[in-house]
């Protein structure tokens, strides 16, 4: 068994009387490609939110390689109104509940459903911004440039970036101007300028042609094997999940309904179900 | 401190001052998520079209003629200022309405010659003084409340109960969908503003029957007190303004009465800090999450 | 950095003209004339409306405190430069005050009088914005977690705050309360402003142009995307709201010198919506555009369209030409700035951007919707 | 289009509004451009006043007393030449901030010697520019101590405000009898707060006890202070606020059935003041330096001038009452000219030289300066506010001891 990456423990995210995530648990392993797949609406992107600190999560605990992150558990108001399982599992713990910015610190970086890139800044700038997190410099010692070879250092590692993401010829476009499918990989570049050890992409695929689709599933692949990536994904066109995916969980209504290797998953009856019963429109 | 009575009865007389005002912030704010700066402005205007007007002509025409004005004066801005940057950020909306309160303050000041207009035939009956408990006061400061709370009441049947209320709950909720939905966004947004800008200029009379002058700063200090109140009430929320409205001018002059009234600007503005900071929503505001 | 573009060029020379010519205004007019009054308070505009800008323009975070930032760095120089001996007079009516030194006199001591009085008066003016940027940490805390518009108007309530307590009597032996601050030294000419303003933008530029200047504009594009990058917002938005605050009082003291006396009353949110407005007109994340603004507006309203006011204007007479026309005519100019052409003058381009080769046709001025 | 729509909307209300605003105004009297026959040239006075800000009502009434005596007066004796003098008329807003450029523009426009201002503290933020050029000021109604003690170009012909403050405290004490009084100042204001000390002092040194309190700026509702002052049983009010607020205090008063009296300082001797006193159950009682009635031929060119001059009208207040300030302005004009004639020259060094030998019998009185650039002045007029027919009436005249 590899070395554990992510692992998620009875994370449930309830929205006043809506429970979005329910009781998940799941755990993604060193080098591994892990899909999170589920129809509309199934709470794929909260479980998202809630792992990446944009939410605190009502109940549950996210460890990141083998130390908690995130945790909580049901309190004040919601003590009552809870309606997931494990209530009292996490009670006893403290509850750490850091900002996107210290999860991101701890080397987990994601992309967005939406594109959102810094729309007034170069393709260059938005991946220099990203190595921003990774400074050693002052204020003081920035803005009276005594980190010079700091940032040359990070300039040279940004280009490098761009080249191996095939950027290089537009590094000085506007990110907002340059054609969609640039603007998924750009943003993947900038998650991975700032080094992180897993990379979380929330539909990477969406919108895109079947063409556009192929050039993304093999450069996802690229980047496992050139950056020894863990890569945890969001993603609704099949094609993809199943042709890169190491394991895929299933999410529906919140809960885990199924979890396994592709083939296990296009055979499982209660995921066939899922998504028959929703259409499926992405 | 002594008798806590003519202090309270003057808080009181303040807040509904401010209530009427608080309630133009409130609404504009809940529809278009936007301080219209300007409003104390529209509030001076309304103040001084009712000096002009009051003096060239009787009463039955003078007051009409102000609502109307006012109400003119309130929907030009909105589509000259406010329309045209619909789809551009809130900043620059909020930098819009700003300058349109220096571009009225400006106006004004040309047309005045920079010299506070005085009240020469403030309306009768309600400008006379009158003894309340043994204290005196003017009629104006009894019936400001009583009016207040009568066209709230009607402000909140207006709004429940016919269709252009009902639009505009349904674009406070939510603008876009409101739209898609096919309600006039224009008409009801516009309308939003004749409402306040009324209100404004009912509580302009009211205002300056109790004071001697109309300056062109005159509507700087209340406007910003109402905007305090509405906030404080939980903007976008007509009763919470009221509330608010009262709450604000009740503590204002008793911390005048206290004898700390070097103060009483600056803590009706720590008040709103701490208020924001505590509890954003304010006391009946409601809680609005951004989507990720 | 090794080879100097063509634009860069140009812009060095540009500015160096700039500063030859305030030698020359300062050599060729006396000291009084209307000139050197103007390229002064411009000066100082300038400063003030750049420091807002690096907050409202390339934070994004809409803070309307500006007013209140200076009037600290105004009182901190007037208070710390007033002469020894002509405190007593200046607090006339609160015993000569408590403050009992004078820094410019101190160091006048120790570096003999020019270079000691100069020194002074730059201590007096950063120790102005330390306690600008000072007052920024602590109320910081709480307000910059406030939305745009809320954050705007707790900012504008601070600034009034701060200003009831410097009217304080009960401080006055520190602020003379109500009444005028006085007879503290100006630190020179038109150049000197234009020497000392420079480094200040320059500071500012050079802190844009950072590695967390773009951490600062990537929180106004998108915070959220921002934060997932690992941008510490609640750091960096404090960053930026300590820095400009910084800026805006030093701007504040340098006000005061130019001003020659300071009262806390004309620190109202009227400055600050002023600034703002220049700000805009400038160009909302330009510095080029917010001192070329400052200048613009500080000429026009103080100098050259004071005809407007008295009846004549351009050898033109006319009975509308009357008191409070000039006012009139710049707010209807900045409504249709504010409305029409909402990039401003300089939109977010700086100087060098100005002599670049044009490479496609230049971007629209206003961005039509 | 719409966007084209909404411009040209905007530009042609603001036009609309400008013409109406223009055809009311009718024409603006420079009186000195009409008669330029004389033949040694054009000395120019500068007129340092607020038109705009809290004082501008204050500045404009001023103004109009030296525009009026330019009208009586528009040519001056120099070293034997006939000078034609124009008046060059600067906006200070106020407010300290806009002063130094306002007398940069004056001492641009290349004056002789400088009238103003209304206010002092704007009046010390200009001087310091006046001392740099060397040009002489003369000021009209700043009565802030500071305003010539610290600046040598700065001469004034009114009095000052520890003298009016202990005017009025000794008025109040003596006269009217009152031992507790309350005094009321605008926060910020440095005129305001100034008078307020000097009358506490001089009331307490009298063996009175005073109460202060202070307003924010902007403040509309009196009401609650009036209750204060009642509470402390006062039996005077002293409240040296701008014109302004002494008609909401007064009505406050009113409504509130103050029985004391209010005493206000040469700020309230405006006739908007007075008219808001009309017809109201109040005693107003003020300091100031002039007293309409005390020159005759005067009052009734004034008037006359006022009444055929509708700019000149409406910057009075709409009425033809003449305010103290209004004198003072027409006294300093004149003092100028006497500045001139005796200096010989336009130059402003000459006319500095001789300014402080310029003896003239005003209509204020008679004005001589001392060493420090003070006027020579130990008496006030006391006025009170006639509730019925909303004029002044001439009380007494008040000096120190």
């Amino acid at each position: 068994m590899s070395e554990n990456v992510l692992k998620l423990e009875n994370v449930t995210m309830q929205f006043g009387g809506v429970v979005a995530v329910d009781n998940l648990s799941m755990e993604i392993n060193k080098g591994e490609i892990v899909a999170l797949i589920g129809p509309n609406g199934a709470g794929k992107t909260t479980a998202f939110n809630t792992i990446t600190g944009v939410y605190e999560p009502t109940n549950g605990q996210v460890s990141f390689l083998g130390k908690p992150i995130v945790r909580n558990h049901p309190q004040g108001k919601m003590k009552k109104a809870y309606k997931g399982s494990d209530a009292e599992k996490f009670a006893h713990e403290p509850v750490l509940n850091p900002t996107p910015d210290k999860i991101t610190a701890l080397g987990m970086a994601r992309t967005f459903q939406n594109i959102r890139l810094w729309k007034t800044q170069t393709v260059f700038d938005n991946v220099l911004i990203a190595k921003h997190m990774l400074r050693t410099s002052n204020v003081f010692s920035a803005t009276f440039r005594l980190n010079r070879a700091e940032e040359a250092k990070q300039r040279e590692e940004v280009a490098e970036l761009l080249e191996i993401v095939g950027l290089s010829d537009v590094r000085n476009e506007l990110a907002t101007s340059l054609p969609y499918g640039k603007q998924r990989r750009l943003e993947i570049a900038r998650a991975l300028a700032t080094q992180p050890k897993l990379l979380m992409l929330d539909e990477p695929a969406a919108g895109m042609n079947p063409q556009e689709t192929d050039e993304l599933t093999a450069f996802i692949g690229r980047v496992r094997k050139d950056f020894d990536m863990t890569i945890l994904l969001i993603e609704h066109h099949m094609d993809l999940v199943m042709d890169i995916s190491d394991r895929i969980y299933v999410i529906d209504f919140g809960k885990l309904i199924a979890h396994g290797t592709p083939e296990v998953i296009q055979n499982d009856q209660r995921v066939i179900d899922a998504y028959l019963g929703v259409e499926e429109d992405a | 401190m002594q008798g806590l009575l003519p202090y309270l009865i003057n808080g009181v007389s303040v807040g509904g001052q401010y209530a009427l005002i608080a309630i133009g912030y409130t609404l504009v704010y809940g529809i278009l998520r936007l301080i219209n700066f300007a409003h104390g402005d529209v509030f001076m205007v309304a103040g001084l079209i009712m000096v002009y007007s009051s003096a060239t002509m009787p009463m039955y025409l003078s007051i009409p003629l102000v609502l109307i004005l006012t109400v003119v004066l309130g929907f030009t801005i909105e589509r000259a200022a406010y329309k045209p940057l619909r789809t551009a950020p809130r900043m620059s909306l909020m930098i819009s309405a700003i300058g349109v309160s220096y571009l009225i303050q400006n106006l004004a000041f040309y047309f005045t010659g920079g010299l506070p207009q005085p009240v020469t035939n403030p309306i009768p009956w309600i400008s006379e003084n009158v003894t309340v408990f043994g204290e005196s006061t003017k009629r104006v400061t009894l019936v400001t409340p009583i009016l207040t709370a009568l066209l709230v009441v009607a402000l909140v049947y207006f709004i429940n109960h016919t269709k252009i209320g009902m639009g505009m709950r349904a674009v406070s909720k939510d603008f876009e969908t409101a739209q898609l939905m096919g309600i006039k966004i224009n008409s009801v947004i516009s309308m939003t503003f004749v409402v306040g800008s009324f209100l404004a200029a009912v509580g302009a009379m009211l205002y300056f029957t109790n004071y001697p002058s109309v300056a062109i700063t005159s509507g700087g200090m209340p406007g910003l007190k109402a905007f305090v109140a509405a906030v404080f009430g939980g903007i976008g929320s007509i009763p919470g303004a009221v509330v608010g409205a009262f709450l604000i001018g009740i503590s204002e002059e008793l911390i005048k009465g206290l004898g700390y009234s070097t103060f009483s600007d600056a803590f009706t503005f720590a008040l709103l800090i701490v208020v924001l900071c505590v509890r954003p929503t304010g006391l009946f505001g409601e809680k609005v999450t951004d989507k990720v | 950095m090794k080879h100097m573009k063509r634009e860069h060029l140009i812009t060095a020379a540009v500015l160096l003209a700039l500063l030859v010519g305030a030698f020359v205004l300062d050599a060729t007019l006396p000291s009084y004339h209307i000139a050197i009054k103007v390229v002064k308070k411009a000066c100082v505009y300038s400063l003030v409306a750049v420091s807002m800008n690096l907050l409202n323009g390339f934070t994004g975070l809409f803070s309307l405190g500006q007013a209140g930032f200076m009037l600290l760095g105004a009182y901190s120089y007037a208070v710390l430069c007033i002469p020894v001996a002509k405190r007593a007079g200046v607090y006339q009516y609160f015993d000569g005050g408590i403050v009992q030194f004078s820094l410019p006199e101190i160091f006048s001591g120790i570096l003999g009088d020019t270079v000691g009085g100069v020194v002074g008066m730059l201590c007096a003016l950063l120790i102005g914005g330390l306690i600008a940027a000072l007052c920024a940490y602590l109320i910081g805390l709480p307000v910059l977690r406030l939305k745009s518009d809320y954050l705007a108007i707790a900012t504008l309530g601070f600034a009034e705050i701060l200003r009831a307590f410097f009217q304080w009597n009960a401080l006055g032996p520190l602020t003379n309360g109500s009444n005028l601050l006085k007879n503290y030294p100006d630190l020179g000419g038109a150049a000197a402003y234009v020497i000392l303003v420079g480094i200040f933008i320059a500071i500012i530029l050079l802190l844009v142009n950072s590695t967390y200047g773009r951490a600062f504009m990537a929180i106004r594009d998108d915070e959220v995307a921002a934060e997932a990058m690992g941008v510490n917002l609640a750091h960096h938005k404090r960053l930026a709201f300590i820095i400009s605050s910084f800026f805006a009082g030093v701007g504040g003291g340098m006000l005061a010198m130019y001003m020659g006396t300071v009262q806390a009353l004309s620190f109202k949110s009227a400055m600050t919506y002023e600034i703002l407005l220049i700000v805009v007109m400038g160009g909302i994340g330009s510095i080029t555009g917010s001192v070329l603004t400052s200048f613009l507006y500080i000429a026009s309203l103080e100098w050259l369209l004071r005809g407007l006011d008295s009846g004549t204007f351009l050898g033109i007479s006319s009975p509308i030409f009357k008191n409070g026309f000039r006012m009139a005519i710049v707010s209807v100019i900045i409504m249709i700035v504010v409305l029409f052409f909402r990039k401003g003058i300089m939109g977010d381009r700086e100087l060098p951007d100005l002599f670049k080769p044009r490479r496609k046709a230049a971007k629209k001025g206003g961005d039509a919707q | 289009m719409k966007k084209l729509f909404a411009l040209v909307l905007a530009l042609a209300m603001t036009l609309a509004l400008v013409a109406c605003g223009g055809s009311s105004s009718g024409s603006s009297g420079n009186s000195s451009e009409s008669s330029s026959a004389a033949a040694g040239g054009t000395v120019k006075i500068g007129v340092f006043e607020p038109q705009t800000g809290d004082n501008g009502a204050g500045g404009k009434q001023e103004i109009l007393g030296m525009q009026y005596a330019n009208f009586v007066q528009p040519t001056v004796e120099i070293g034997g030449q006939t000078y034609n003098v124009q008046l060059e008329i600067v906006d200070n807003r106020t407010t300290a901030e806009n002063g130094p450029s306002a007398a940069a523009e004056l001492m641009n426009r290349g004056v002789s010697v400088v009238l103003g201002s209304y206010g002092s503290g704007v009046s010390m933020a200009g001087g310091a520019v006046f001392a740099e050029a060397g040009v002489p000021a003369i000021g009209v109604t700043c009565t802030n101590p500071q305003v010539t003690s610290d600046c040598d170009v700065y001469y004034r012909i009114c009095f000052l405000d520890p003298f009016q403050g202990t005017v009025l405290a000794n008025y109040a004490y003596n006269t009217l009898g009152v031992t507790n009084a309350y005094t009321l100042a605008m926060l910020g204001s440095d005129y305001d707060q100034g008078l307020v000390h000097y009358f506490t002092e001089a009331f307490q040194a009298l063996g009175g006890t005073v109460t202060n309190e202070d307003f924010p700026e902007g403040s509309a509702n009196f009401v609650s202070y009036i209750n204060n002052a009642k509470a402390a049983g006062a039996g005077v009010i002293f409240a040296p606020v701008s014109t302004n607020y002494a008609q909401l205090i007064i009505e406050a008063a009113s409504a509130q059935g103050f029985e004391g009296a209010l005493l206000g300082s040469d700020t309230w001797d405006n006739n908007m003041v007075v008219e808001s006193a009309q017809g109201k159950n109040v005693v107003v009682d003020i300091t100031t330096f002039y007293q309409e009635g005390g020159n005759a031929a005067f009052d009734e060119g004034i008037k006359a001038w006022i009444n055929s001059n509708a700019d000149a009208k409406t910057n009075n207040g709409g009425n033809d009452m003449i305010s103290a300030v209004t004198a003072m302005g027409y006294d300093a004009y004149f003092v100028a000219l006497e500045a001139l004639k005796a200096a010989g020259s336009t130059e402003p060094a000459a006319v500095l030289k001789a300014l402080p030998g310029v003896s003239y019998e005003g209509v204020s009185g008679l004005i001589e300066f001392d060493e420090i650039g003070d006027a020579k002045r130990d008496a006030a007029y006391i006025k009170a506010a006639n509730t019925e027919t909303g004029e002044w009436d001439f009380v007494t005249i008040q000096g120190v001891n």
